[in-house]
C-alpha cells in the first residue's frame, strides 16, 4: 500500500476524541485519548485502570492455592495457561516433580485454550474491520472447545483446573474422543476462514502496511507473542524456555517479517495449525498415572525469588514471586503480555486513520483485565 | 495490466467470500447453533462436573456428611462459606463433639473456584448443576446448605 | 555468556564496587542478581544494553518492591541474541520521596512499567517523558502496593 | 388489478363530483401520499425483518422468531417500542437542525418512491424525467445526514457526517453515469417508456457486456449511496460507535433506520426497472395477466435487496481513503469507457433484441 502525504494549505486544528471506556472497538473498558487531525491520528494516550482489581495486592493476602483462581480473571481467554504459570512457579520453588500425565494434559489444554482464544480473536478481528459474520463462525468453533473444557474442568471460562502439584481432577473419559473430533472439524474450518476473510481483497487492503512495527522496536517495547513474532522477532517461550510437555513435541514457531497488521493476523492463523499439530502429537499418548501429587495443605515456599515464564495466547506471561518463607508471598508480580503490547500502540498507530487504529488494535489482541490486573 | 488483474483478483476473492456465507445460508436450517433457551429446558442437561453452585447432599434419613471441620471455610478465597458450629453430645459415645449448626453459603460471593470441594475430607459438599440463580433480592443468594433438623451421617468420622 | 562471565564483565566496568554498591548473588534465585546503587543504575543499564557481549536488549519484567525499610525496583533482563538472563536490583532508603533514574530511554517498554511502579509504589523516575498516574486517578492518595498502605473501605484482610 | 383500479376510478369520480376541481386534485394527492406512506412504512419494517432473518441465516443463527408467527411482528413491536421511547438529545445541539435532519432523510426517500413503476397502473407520478428525478432526489438525503451529524454536537457524529458527504457526492457520479449508459439504449428518461422498450428483451440482455458492467457498477455505487456495508463508513460501529445518528433516539432514530431500508429498496427497484424489465415477466409468460406485474417487480427487487444484504454480511468495511480510491480510480474511468462502448454498440447496431 502506498503512503500518501498531503501537504495542506488549509489551517486545521487538532482535536481530542475519547475512544472508550465504552466503545465497541476497545473490547472492554480501555480508554484511548486520541489526538486527531481530521481522520489522521496524531497521538494515542491510553488511560487504564477502569477494571483494576489489584490482583497483585490480593495475592499478598492469599495462600498459593487461592492465588491460582485469581489468575483466571486476568487474561480470561487463556485462563488455563495463566493457572499453569502460577502452578509451575510454585512447583519449581517446592522442587516438586509432577507426573508425566499432568504435564501432557496441561500442554494439551493449554494449546486448546490458545486455539479458543485465537478463534475469538479471529471473530472479533473480522468484526472490527466490519465483517460481522466472522464473529459467529469464530464462536461456533470456540464453542466446541468450551464444551470440552466444561466437561472436563466444569467451567467454560474461568476453569481453575490446575492446582499446585497437578490437576484438580483427572480428565473426563470423553475428553480424548472429543478433542479428536474437534481437530478433524477444525481442520476443515481454517481454510474456510482463509476464504472468507484472509484472501478478501478489502481485508488485505485494510491490513497490509498498516501499523508497521520493526523488529528493533518490537524488542525494545517488550512485544511478545504473535505481535513480536509478526515483526520477525523470535520470542516464543515454548521454544526458548519450554515448560510442561512442550520439550517433547516438535512445532514451528510462526514467524513473519513484515510487522504489519496483516502479518500479525497471519501469525495467529499459522498458530492455529501449530497448536493443532502439538495436540495431535500428544493426544494419542497421554501417559497413565496420577493426576496429582499431594502437597501440604498449607504451602510455604522456601525463602527466595522465583520467576516463571509461559506463552499465553497473547504472549509472554511472567510470574515473579518473592517469598519470605511464609504461607503468603511477600510480593507477587505478573508481567502481563497485554501491558507491554499496549505500550507500543501509540508508536504504531500514529499517522494512520481511525479505521487503521481499530484494525491495529484488533491484531494486538488486547484483553483489558490482563492489562489492568 | 496490473490495473485489470487487480480488478479481476479483487472480484474473485469477493465472490469466494460470498460463496462461504452463501453455503451457510443454504444450510441455515441444519447449521444453526442457537440454543433456544428457555424452550429447551427439558432437554438441556449440564455436564456432570459443571460448577453451578455448591450443594450439600442429604440422604433419605436427612443426614449429611459434614463434620464441621471448617477446612472449606479456610480454603475459600472470598469468605463465601461460613460455618456456625456448636458442641453437642454424641448419643453413641456420650462425649461432647463438634457439630454444625448452620452451613452458610453466600452464592453471590462465590467465584466457583472449587477449592472447598477439593479440600473437603468427607465429600460433604459437591457441585450442583443448577445455573438459574437470578433472584429479585440479593439476600436470597445466601443459603443454609444443611437442611433443618439434619444430622451427621454415622460412620463419616471414622 | 555464563553467569561467571557476566559477573566478571560487569565488575570490570566498575573499578570501585564498594562505592557503586555492586553486589552479586546467586542465592535464592534462578538468575544472577546484581545489586547497584541508584546513582550508578543508569550507567550500568546503558552498558548492559550497549555492550555487544552482554547485549541485554529485552527488559521482560520491571517490578517495584517494598522491602519495608527500603523501596526498590527489580529489572529482569534477557538478551535475544545470547539468550542469557540477568536480574538487576536497585534500592533506595528514602520512603518519603524516592527517586530513581529512568531506563525508558534504553528500553521503551520501561515507560509504561515505570509509570505502573510510580502509581503503586510512588517511586519517581527522573527524566521520564510522562510521569503521571497510569491506573489510578490523579487525586488518589497513597501508593497501594506499599506494605504500609491502609484503606479501610476497599481493603479486606483475612 | 382491475378491481383495484375500479375503486380508484370511483373515488376519483366522486371527489371531482363533490368539490371544485382544484380542491379535488389536492385531496387526491394527499390521499395518494397517505397510501404510499402507509404502505412503505410497513414495507420498510418488513425489510428490516428480512434483513435480520437473512443475517441470522448467514451467521448460523435463527433470527427473530418469537413475536407473531415466525417473528413476523417483531419489527412492528420494535417500532412501537421506539415510538414510546423518550427523545433524548445533547444539550448544546443546534435544536432546530437537529430535529429537522431525520425528516429530510425520510421524506427524500419517500419522495423517490413516487416515480417507481410497480405495474403499468400502480405508478403514482409518471414524469418524463423519471431517472433524472430519482438521481436528483436521492442526493438530497445526504443533507439530512450532514445536518444530523453536525447539529448533534458530537465528534463521532461529525466525523460520520463528513464521511457521508464525501462518500455520497463521489458515488453519485457512478450511479448517474451507469444509469446514463442504459439511457443510451432506451433513449428516454421516462420510467414507463424504459419498461416499454424492454418488451423486446430486458436491457441487461439487450446491452449485454456493457450493460452487465453498468449493472455491477450501479450495484456497488448504489450500496455506497445507501451507506450500507461494505461502505458503511458513516456508521462504522467499530470505529465511530453509531456515526451520524449517535445522539438520536426513539422515533427520530427510527426515521434514519427506516430511511436506510427504504433507500435500499429504491436502489434495488431502480436496478430492477432499468436492467431487469421492472414489472415485465420473463419471456412474457404472464403477459395476459397484467396484475401479476407487481409480483414480478417485487421478486426482482427483493432478489437484488438480498444481494445487497449478502454483500453486507460478507465483506469487511473499506477505509475512507480506499472508498474514494475505488470510486475515482476504478469505477469512474470504467464507467466512462463503458458509455463509449455502449454508444459504439448502438451505433453498430450490435444490441440483442428479440
Amino acid at each position: 500500500m502506498e503512503t500518501t502525504t498531503i501537504k495542506s494549505n488549509f489551517k486545521s486544528e487538532e482535536y481530542f476524541i475519547n475512544m472508550g471506556p465504552q466503545h465497541p472497538a476497545t473490547h472492554g473498558v480501555l480508554r484511548l485519548v486520541l489526538t486527531i487531525d481530521g481522520e489522521i491520528i496524531k497521538k494515542v494516550d491510553p488511560d487504564l485502570g477502569y477494571i483494576h482489581r489489584s490482583i497483585e495486592k490480593m495475592c499478598e493476602r492469599d495462600s498459593y492455592q487461592q492465588i491460582v483462581h485469581l489468575t483466571d480473571r486476568m487474561d480470561y481467554l487463556s485462563s488455563n495457561i495463566n493457572n499453569e504459570a502460577v502452578c509451575l512457579a510454585v512447583e519449581n520453588a517446592l522442587e516438586l516433580e509432577v507426573p508425566d500425565r499432568v504435564k501432557v494434559i496441561r500442554t494439551i489444554i493449554g494449546e486448546l485454550t490458545r486455539i479458543s482464544s485465537h478463534c475469538l480473536w479471529w471473530g472479533v478481528m473480522g468484526m472490527d474491520v466490519g465483517a460481522l459474520t466472522t464473529y459467529f463462525y469464530g464462536f461456533r468453533d470456540r464453542e466446541m472447545i468450551n464444551d470440552i473444557m466444561e466437561e472436563t474442568c466444569g467451567a467454560r471460562l474461568t476453569m481453575n483446573y490446575n492446582v499446585p502439584g497437578g490437576l484438580m481432577f483427572d480428565i473426563h473419559p470423553n475428553f480424548v474422543p472429543r478433542v479428536k473430533k474437534f481437530i478433524t472439524h477444525f481442520k476443515t474450518k481454517i481454510p474456510e476462514f482463509d476464504r472468507l476473510l484472509t484472501n478478501n481483497v478489502i481485508f488485505q487492503k485494510r491490513t497490509r502496511g498498516v501499523g508497521v512495527l520493526s523488529k528493533e522496536d518490537a524488542i525494545s517495547f517488550g512485544a511478545s507473542g504473535p505481535v513480536g513474532r509478526a515483526s520477525g522477532y523470535s520470542c516464543d517461550v515454548r521454544k526458548y524456555h519450554p515448560y510442561s510437555a512442550l520439550d517433547r513435541v516438535t512445532f514451528n514457531e510462526a514467524l513473519q517479517t513484515e510487522g504489519d497488521t496483516f502479518a500479525r493476523y497471519k501469525v495467529r492463523i499459522q498458530e492455529f495449525w501449530e497448536s493443532l499439530s502439538i495436540i495431535e502429537q500428544l493426544i494419542d499418548n497421554i501417559p497413565e498415572g496420577e493426576h496429582r501429587v499431594a502437597t501440604k495443605a498449607v504451602i510455604k515456599l522456601p525463602k527466595g525469588e522465583y520467576f516463571q515464564k509461559v506463552e499465553t495466547a497473547r504472549g509472554e506471561l511472567g510470574v515473579y514471586i518473592i517469598s519470605t518463607g511464609t504461607k503468603n508471598p511477600y510480593r507477587f508480580k505478573f508481567r502481563s503480555p497485554g501491558f507491554s503490547n499496549l505500550s507500543l500502540l501509540n508508536h504504531i498507530a500514529v499517522g494512520g486513520k481511525i479505521g487503521d487504529l481499530v484494525a491495529t488494535m484488533a491484531t494486538l489482541d488486547l484483553v483489558i483485565p490482563d492489562i489492568d490486573r | 495490466m496490473g490495473y485489470f488483474s487487480n480488478i479481476y483478483n479483487g472480484i474473485k476473492t469477493l465472490l469466494t467470500g460470498m460463496s462461504v456465507t452463501g453455503k451457510y445460508f443454504l444450510h441455515s436450517r441444519k447449521g444453526a447453533i442457537t440454543q433456544q433457551y428457555p424452550d429447551n429446558r427439558d432437554t438441556l442437561k449440564m455436564f456432570d462436573r459443571f460448577r453451578g453452585e455448591v450443594i450439600m447432599p442429604h440422604d433419605d434419613n436427612n443426614e449429611h456428611r459434614c463434620t464441621g471441620c471448617q477446612k472449606c471455610e479456610i480454603a475459600c478465597p472470598n469468605g463465601t462459606i461460613e460455618i456456625i458450629w456448636d458442641r453437642g453430645i454424641d448419643e453413641v459415645t456420650g462425649r461432647k463433639k463438634k457439630k454444625i449448626d448452620q452451613f452458610i453459603y453466600h452464592l453471590s460471593m462465590c467465584t466457583m473456584c472449587g477449592l472447598c470441594i477439593d479440600v473437603c475430607p468427607t465429600d460433604a459438599i459437591e457441585w450442583g448443576q443448577n445455573f438459574e440463580n437470578s433472584v429479585y433480592d440479593r439476600t436470597a443468594l445466601t443459603r443454609v446448605l444443611n437442611l433443618p433438623g439434619s444430622k451427621l451421617q454415622p460412620g463419616v468420622e471414622d | 555468556m555464563t553467569n561467571e562471565e557476566l559477573q566478571r564483565k560487569i565488575e570490570s566496568w566498575f573499578p570501585d564496587p564498594e562505592a557503586s554498591g555492586l553486589v552479586f548473588s546467586m542465592e535464592e534465585s534462578q538468575f544472577l542478581n546484581v545489586s547497584i546503587s541508584p546513582k550508578d543504575l543508569y550507567d550500568l543499564m546503558s552498558k548492559l544494553k550497549a555492550n555487544d557481549d552482554t547485549h541485554f536488549d529485552y527488559l521482560f519484567c520491571l517490578s517495584g518492591v517494598d522491602w519495608s525499610e527500603e523501596l526498590g525496583v527489580v529489572y529482569h533482563l534477557e538478551s535475544t541474541q545470547h539468550r542469557h538472563q540477568l536480574v538487576v536490583k536497585v534500592r533506595t532508603p528514602d520512603r518519603e520521596n524516592p527517586v530513581l533514574a529512568t531506563v525508558s530511554s534504553i528500553w521503551k517498554t520501561a515507560e509504561f512499567h515505570e509509570r505502573e511502579v510510580f502509581d503503586f509504589f510512588g517511586i519517581n523516575f527522573t527524566d521520564h517523558p510522562n510521569m503521571k498516574r497510569l491506573f489510578l486517578t490523579d487525586e488518589w492518595e497513597g501508593y497501594p502496593l506499599r506494605k504500609d498502605y491502609e484503606d479501610e473501605i476497599n481493603m479486606i484482610l483475612k | 388489478m382491475k378491481y383495484g383500479l375500479s375503486i380508484i376510478t370511483t373515488i376519483h369520480d366522486w371527489l371531482y363530483s363533490v368539490m371544485p376541481e382544484w380542491l379535488a386534485g389536492l385531496v387526491e394527492m394527499i390521499l395518494i401520499a397517505m397510501v404510499y406512506l402507509g404502505i412503505f412504512s410497513i414495507a420498510g419494517l418488513f425489510l428490516v425483518l428480512m434483513e435480520r432473518r437473512v443475517a441470522a441465516w448467514f451467521q448460523l443463527r435463527i433470527g427473530p422468531n418469537r413475536v407473531g408467527f415466525q417473528g413476523l411482528l417483531q419489527t412492528m413491536a420494535d417500532a412501537l417500542k421506539l415510538l414510546s421511547k423518550e427523545l433524548t438529545g445533547t444539550e448544546k445541539a443546534d435544536k432546530f437542525l437537529y430535529n429537522l435532519a431525520p425528516y429530510f432523510v425520510i421524506i427524500t426517500s419517500l419522495m423517490a418512491l413516487a416515480v417507481i413503476p410497480f405495474t403499468a397502473e400502480f405508478h403514482a407520478f409518471d414524469i418524463n424525467i423519471g431517472v433524472f428525478f430519482l438521481i436528483a432526489i436521492s442526493s438530497i438525503g445526504v443533507i439530512g445526514i450532514l445536518l444530523g451529524g453536525w447539529s448533534s454536537n458530537n465528534k463521532y457524529a461529525l466525523i460520520g457526517a463528513m464521511r457521508s458527504g464525501v462518500q455520497t457526492i463521489s458515488y453519485e457520479l457512478s450511479v448517474g453515469l451507469s444509469l446514463l449508459t442504459m439511457i443510451l439504449l432506451t433513449g428516454t428518461l421516462q420510467l414507463s417508456e424504459i419498461i416499454e422498450v424492454q418488451k423486446s428483451g430486458w436491457l441487461i440482455v439487450q446491452g449485454h457486456i456493457p450493460a452487465v458492467i453498468a449493472f455491477m457498477i450501479f450495484m456497488i455505487a448504489g450500496t455506497a449511496e445507501t451507506n450500507r456495508a461494505p461502505f458503511d463508513m458513516v456508521e462504522a460501529e467499530s470505529e465511530l460507535g453509531a456515526g451520524f445518528h449517535t445522539e438520536y433516539s426513539g422515533m427520530k432514530f427510527a426515521y434514519f433506520f427506516l430511511a436506510e431500508f427504504i433507500n435500499m429498496f429504491i436502489i434495488a427497484a431502480i436496478a430492477a426497472t432499468v436492467f431487469f424489465g421492472g414489472w415485465l415477466s420473463p419471456f412474457g409468460i404472464t403477459e395476459s395477466i397484467p396484475s401479476l406485474g407487481v409480483l414480478w417487480f417485487l421478486i426482482k427487487t427483493l432478489l437484488l435487496v438480498f444481494l445487497m444484504m449478502w454483500f453486507r454480511w460478507t465483506f469487511p468495511r473499506l477505509r475512507v481513503d480506499q472508498l474514494l480510491t475505488l470510486e475515482w480510480k476504478y469505477l469512474l474511468p470504467i464507467n466512462l469507457v463503458n458509455i463509449v462502448i455502449m454508444a459504439l454498440l448502438i451505433w453498430g447496431n450490435l444490441i440483442i433484441k428479440f
